[in-house]
């Protein structure tokens, strides 16, 4: 949770430092949710996001390293500078993306839960998605599928009250979103986002099930964005400050904080000392992405096909094509 | 007194690209109560990209309706209020999420009034900004309004400058049947003189001719025809051509015979577009001229357009696939036998 | 009932002489059904239905002779002969079209009743749909616009047991598909659609509820089609003869009829008197639509815009174009 | 014995368009334990055109997977299974219907390997008829497959022949990259000859000379090409012109290099399509044309397409829109300066 934090601090300095650019959505405040929900996924399992990335593709074991140099536009970055804040990436580690049309990465999500039964394999899948993306059709089509094929899949819904500035009562007709998984006669409760032990628990419980019985969920989980929903936005002409004073009050991280040194015997000095390693790790992630290369210009084209034939397939599309396009693609395939 | 004020009132007012579409929604909000628009962010929100900003606050949550994020279903719920008649304006925040919705648009709006003969019929605006530049990645910086063009049944217009920008959008929403209005979000900055007149409104189907030349004709819609513009005045300065440049406005009719009369003058072409040239825009127009001006060509007609790759994040590979205007310079050079065609 | 019956039944015949052509849905066994959610509707209330239109069409009062004249491709057809079976369309009737791509008519639905609500009539909007429909993600959207937004629409479930060869079971992860309305907060029932009255109680309350309190509401209607998915199908690979014979032991107009001469006293010959006008009328249908000529060639490009100024807008467009478009769309726009 | 009798084995086997689809896929299914189908009715139905018959009973419901009416949800599936590395082979039941799947097809299965760097690809096969003629209507007799052919990431074939589209088809599954084999509900009945060789592919991205000719060049892909070659023999027969025919076979990529050696030789061109010709397949042919040989053409490069109406369903209308023999005729010999020019 503290590394999430203190790493997208530092995205937000880097990214007013124009070193980094596009879009960038910022999750502070929802460290409960995403650590809660990923901590029990085994490595086996795979987990699918928004664009509202960063801190699932680190909970998940994305090195920071890679990162901050995605952001950074790197090829030392998790897609090779190609994707950005949206498209983080990492397969060896179960991280099957980052992405950028709302409920885009539901019918992906059963796809790949849907390969996992028909390899036999005892893993599952986990899709996060936000509150106002329930409202989505792909969302019923997804459902719907993993129900009536039983894949093993929780859909995970981060509930942070808002779809921009649109709240949840607003934009969905049933707000109490884990209900809507009654539709596909399919389980799904909710839980509080601001305490990660509790997101935990049933996090765990879902995937053990999807795991064991091939019985997908709906997992929602109340949480909060402190930030705008993405740094274009102050986020401020939706909801009072005051709103958001209260929410911090719940921040995750002093809860947990509060819990260990209270119930648990853990002494400040400790975590101030798991503190310093956090920043000082990010610190890090910065001087790697500082330190690898900018993607050659000369390679634009690199990555459009992945079939070894495709140079040859594309060898015979030269004649009269659009200037420019010779070089920079038919060429490019090449590499 | 107030007579002589009158006539000193000014003729135009300048604003930018944002602000004419914004006073074109005012204005015909204003003007017809069945006109009324819909979108994600539209009214509290303001607009993802501002357009809107205060029109909620005036209008009121009717007028201006704020949507959840359900593209096939608002954009359907608009189709099917305009069968009733009303002059629904639903606003996609950028092209790109109109996919999710395209079954509404391609197999119902373009479909209705033909389908049924005539006996209804489908008065919808979808207003969109297109185009990339901003380090938006792949699912965000596409110009596919080709799609649209390819579609009978519908009308797809796509303005350059703040006074198209707000002459066409009204044109568009009077307009009996379904247009599409690509907007821009590199235009969406651009300045310009907008003219005082609530009731002017810009034909649908005439190009413009934005700079008259003799040398080369440069083709081009929305913010490419910006640059186009540019790059006309560097090929003066540096080259002592005089290139004319034709803002085509609209694709959907397409204004063959404003293109085809500069060519004939010019004897060289070149199509520019934001989008993907292979099966886009500038294929039809280039096919077009070479029909319709095939003995007045002195040269093959060029296509300059976006790198055929989705667009990729890190800045310096993201300029290097758009259409900037140092490509568009050396495209045209090329066509004028000027320069190297690669 | 009768009409829809025997009408549909001359449909046939009439396709087997290829006086009839295209994709054509029937639908006997479902005039139980179809009779009782359309005869509450006052006129000012709009229909919207799937392709499986004919019997919806003349239940909402769409003159027998435009259907078949439609049917036969001509201009007396409620679509001047361009829709055909599919497309069938009667705006002064309420009858808001014949719609072919599965679930695309609900938005549409969705849209007319805001339209409803925004001119602050007193009427409600009915959208049939089949039950394989609810598993599309537009079936989810429209719902929740219509439940968010208060409005004034029953979505109507003809559930037949089938999409085309797919049972619902197989298909929908909540087979009772009423229970759908649910994730929107809406009112969902069932009924038995063999029973006219019985749904037609149903129907009439939903509709008075939905123009008096501005409530959306789902009514499934369980009945059966004995004819395969259409004429090119024999709607035998996935279902039993005796399956079909049980059903049409409940033939909805078998009941009826039943029960008006056990227990409302009604005459057969009553009845018979009823049969044969019925069959005069789709005998003079067909009359009618021969006697209707066919669309000129010439007026291809008719209808495809409305505004006036459609000729003007396309005048600039001929130079360089297509090898026959210039006379044939360019030139049509004008007439 | 045997041994004769395997050498007097025939190398072919003649069969409809429609077998030689089911063939590939029987084959690829049998040879590639990752390869699997996905489609609504392709099981116990046996797909609503019969494509898929027998195949659900020989290979059960996990190699046949019957899916609801929710294209949007199973192409997204059959990608993201496609991420995993599994080849699925996705049954759209006709090509109207993947606009509701056209965010998952354009946004996702054509981006994803782009967008993240080459660290995962999208083997994924999308294959669906397209086409009119038999009075389906408006929604239901499109070809649209230009809006993929438009799109970088994607690759796009059309085969016309029953031997092509089994070499195709098996290409394309053993690709590793997306792919939209565009089949065709015309050309299902056609019969011809396909190899007896399952190991056979047909590679993406040629184009193939299906008739050799010296006067004109008719260039068109999936059922237009069938059309293109009997109008060719009766412009033979009743003109004496020896027509050449370019069978396109792939859009994405395109080869321009086979179309463009033809018109040097032929000087003439024209371009049909079962399609819209405006902002079409043939508007991309038609500009590549005109810059690869400008030099070579006699006349300008002449289009022939459906006419611009969403389709009629009356018989007549039906038939005045679509390609018929006899325009793809009239429009030949206008090329060749041998008839009036429409
Ligand atoms: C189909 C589509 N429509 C609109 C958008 C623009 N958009 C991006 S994020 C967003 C709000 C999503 O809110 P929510 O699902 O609650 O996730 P959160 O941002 O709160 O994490 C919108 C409207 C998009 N990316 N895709
Ligand atoms: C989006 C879409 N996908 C597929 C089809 C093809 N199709 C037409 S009807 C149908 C079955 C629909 O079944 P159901 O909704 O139960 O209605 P019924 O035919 O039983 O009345 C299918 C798959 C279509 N028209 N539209
Ligand atoms: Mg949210
Ligand atoms: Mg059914």
């Amino acid at each position: 949770m503290v590394l999430i934090r203190v790493f997208e601090e530092e995205v937000e300095r880097q990214y007013k430092r124009a070193r980094i650019g596009g879009y960038c959505h910022l999750a502070s405040g929802q460290e409960g949710a995403t650590v809660g929900a990923v901590d029990p996924m085994e490595r086996d399992d795979l987990l699918f996001s928004s664009y509202r990335t960063h801190g699932l593709a680190l909970a998940k074991g994305v090195d920071p390293d890679a990162v901050m140099g995605e952001l950074f536009g790197r090829e030392g970055g998790s897609a090779h500078g190609r994707g950005g804040s949206m498209h983080l990436l990492d397969v060896p580690h179960g991280f099957l993306g980052g992405w950028g049309i709302v409920t885009g990465q539901l019918p992906l999500a059963t796809g790949a839960a849907l390969a996992l039964t028909y390899r036999g394999k005892r893993a599952a899948v986990m899709c996060e998605l936000g509150d106002a993306a329930t409202n989505m059709g792909a969302w019923h089509e997804s459902l719907n599928l993993a129900g009536i094929w039983d894949l093993p899949v929780v859909f995970l819904i981060f509930n942070n009250r808002y779809g921009m500035g649109t709240t949840v009562e607003k934009a969905s007709a049933e707000p109490e979103l884990y209900k809507r998984a009654s539709a596909f006669k399919m389980h799904g409760e909710r839980v509080d986002g601001q305490d990660v032990e509790a997101v935990l628990e049933a996090s765990d419980r879902l995937l053990t099930r999807a795991r064991n019985e091939r019985k997908p969920a709906v997992l929602e989980v109340i949480t909060y964005r402190y930030r705008g929903h993405s740094v274009a936005d102050a986020g401020t002409a939706y909801r009072t400050q005051e709103e958001v004073e209260e929410w911090r009050k719940r921040d995750p991280i002093l809860i947990y904080r509060r819990r260990l040194m209270d119930e648990r015997g853990v002494e400040e000095s400790q975590l101030r000392a798991i503190e310093a390693r956090v920043e000082q790790r990010v610190e890090q992630s910065v001087i790697a992405a500082e330190a690898s290369p900018e993607p050659p210009v000369d390679t634009l084209a690199r990555h459009l096909y992945g079939d070894p034939n495709s140079a040859k397939q594309f060898s015979q599309m030269g004649p009269g094509s659009p200037f420019g396009e010779r070089e920079l693609v038919l060429g490019g395939l090449g590499r | 007194m107030s007579a002589t004020a009158a006539t000193r009132a000014p003729a135009t007012t300048t604003m930018t690209y944002r602000e004419a579409v914004r006073l074109a929604l005012r204005e015909e909000l204003v003007r017809d109560e069945d006109v009324f628009l819909m979108g994600e962010e539209i009214g509290v929100f303001e607009g993802s990209y501002k357009v809107t900003a205060g029109l909620y606050r005036d209008f009121g949550p009717v007028r201006v309706r704020e949507t959840p994020i359900s593209e096939e279903g608002f954009v359907g719920a608009g189709i099917g209020a305009a069968m009733m008649g009303l002059r629904p304006v639903v606003e996609i925040m950028t092209l790109n999420f109109i996919l999710v919705a395209m079954d509404q648009v391609v197999n119902h709006a373009a479909k209705i009034r033909y389908m049924f003969g005539g006996e209804v019929g489908c008065p919808l605006v979808i207003r969109t900004p297109n185009g990339g530049g901003s380090q938006l990645t792949a699912q965000h910086s596409q110009s596919f309004e080709v799609f649209f063009a390819h579609t009978p049944g519908m009308k797809v217009v796509a303005p350059s400058t703040p006074a198209d920008a707000h002459g066409l959008l009204k044109a568009a929403i009077r307009d009996d049947d379904p247009v599409l209005v690509v907007e821009n979000l590199q235009s969406y900055k651009v300045r310009g003189e907008v003219p005082n007149d609530p009731e002017r409104v810009v034909e649908i189907g005439r190009a413009a001719v934005t700079r008259e030349g003799s040398d080369i004709t440069l083709v081009a819609h929305s913010f490419a025809a910006t640059r186009a513009l540019r790059v006309a005045e560097r090929l003066k300065q540096d080259h002592g051509v005089n290139a004319e440049v034709v803002d085509l406005r609209s694709l959907r009719p397409l204004d063959t015979e404003t293109i085809a009369k500069s060519i004939q003058k010019t004897n060289r072409a070149l199509c520019v577009d934001e989008g993907w040239s292979t099966y886009g825009v500038s294929a039809e127009i280039a096919s077009r001229i070479q029909k319709a001006c095939f003995d007045d060509l002195d040269a093959p007609i060029e296509r300059v357009g976006l790198a055929e790759v989705p667009m990729p994040y890190a800045k310096q590979l993201e300029r290097a696939a758009i259409v900037n205007d140092d490509k568009i310079m050396a495209a045209a050079l090329s066509v004028l036998d000027l320069g190297p065609s690669v």
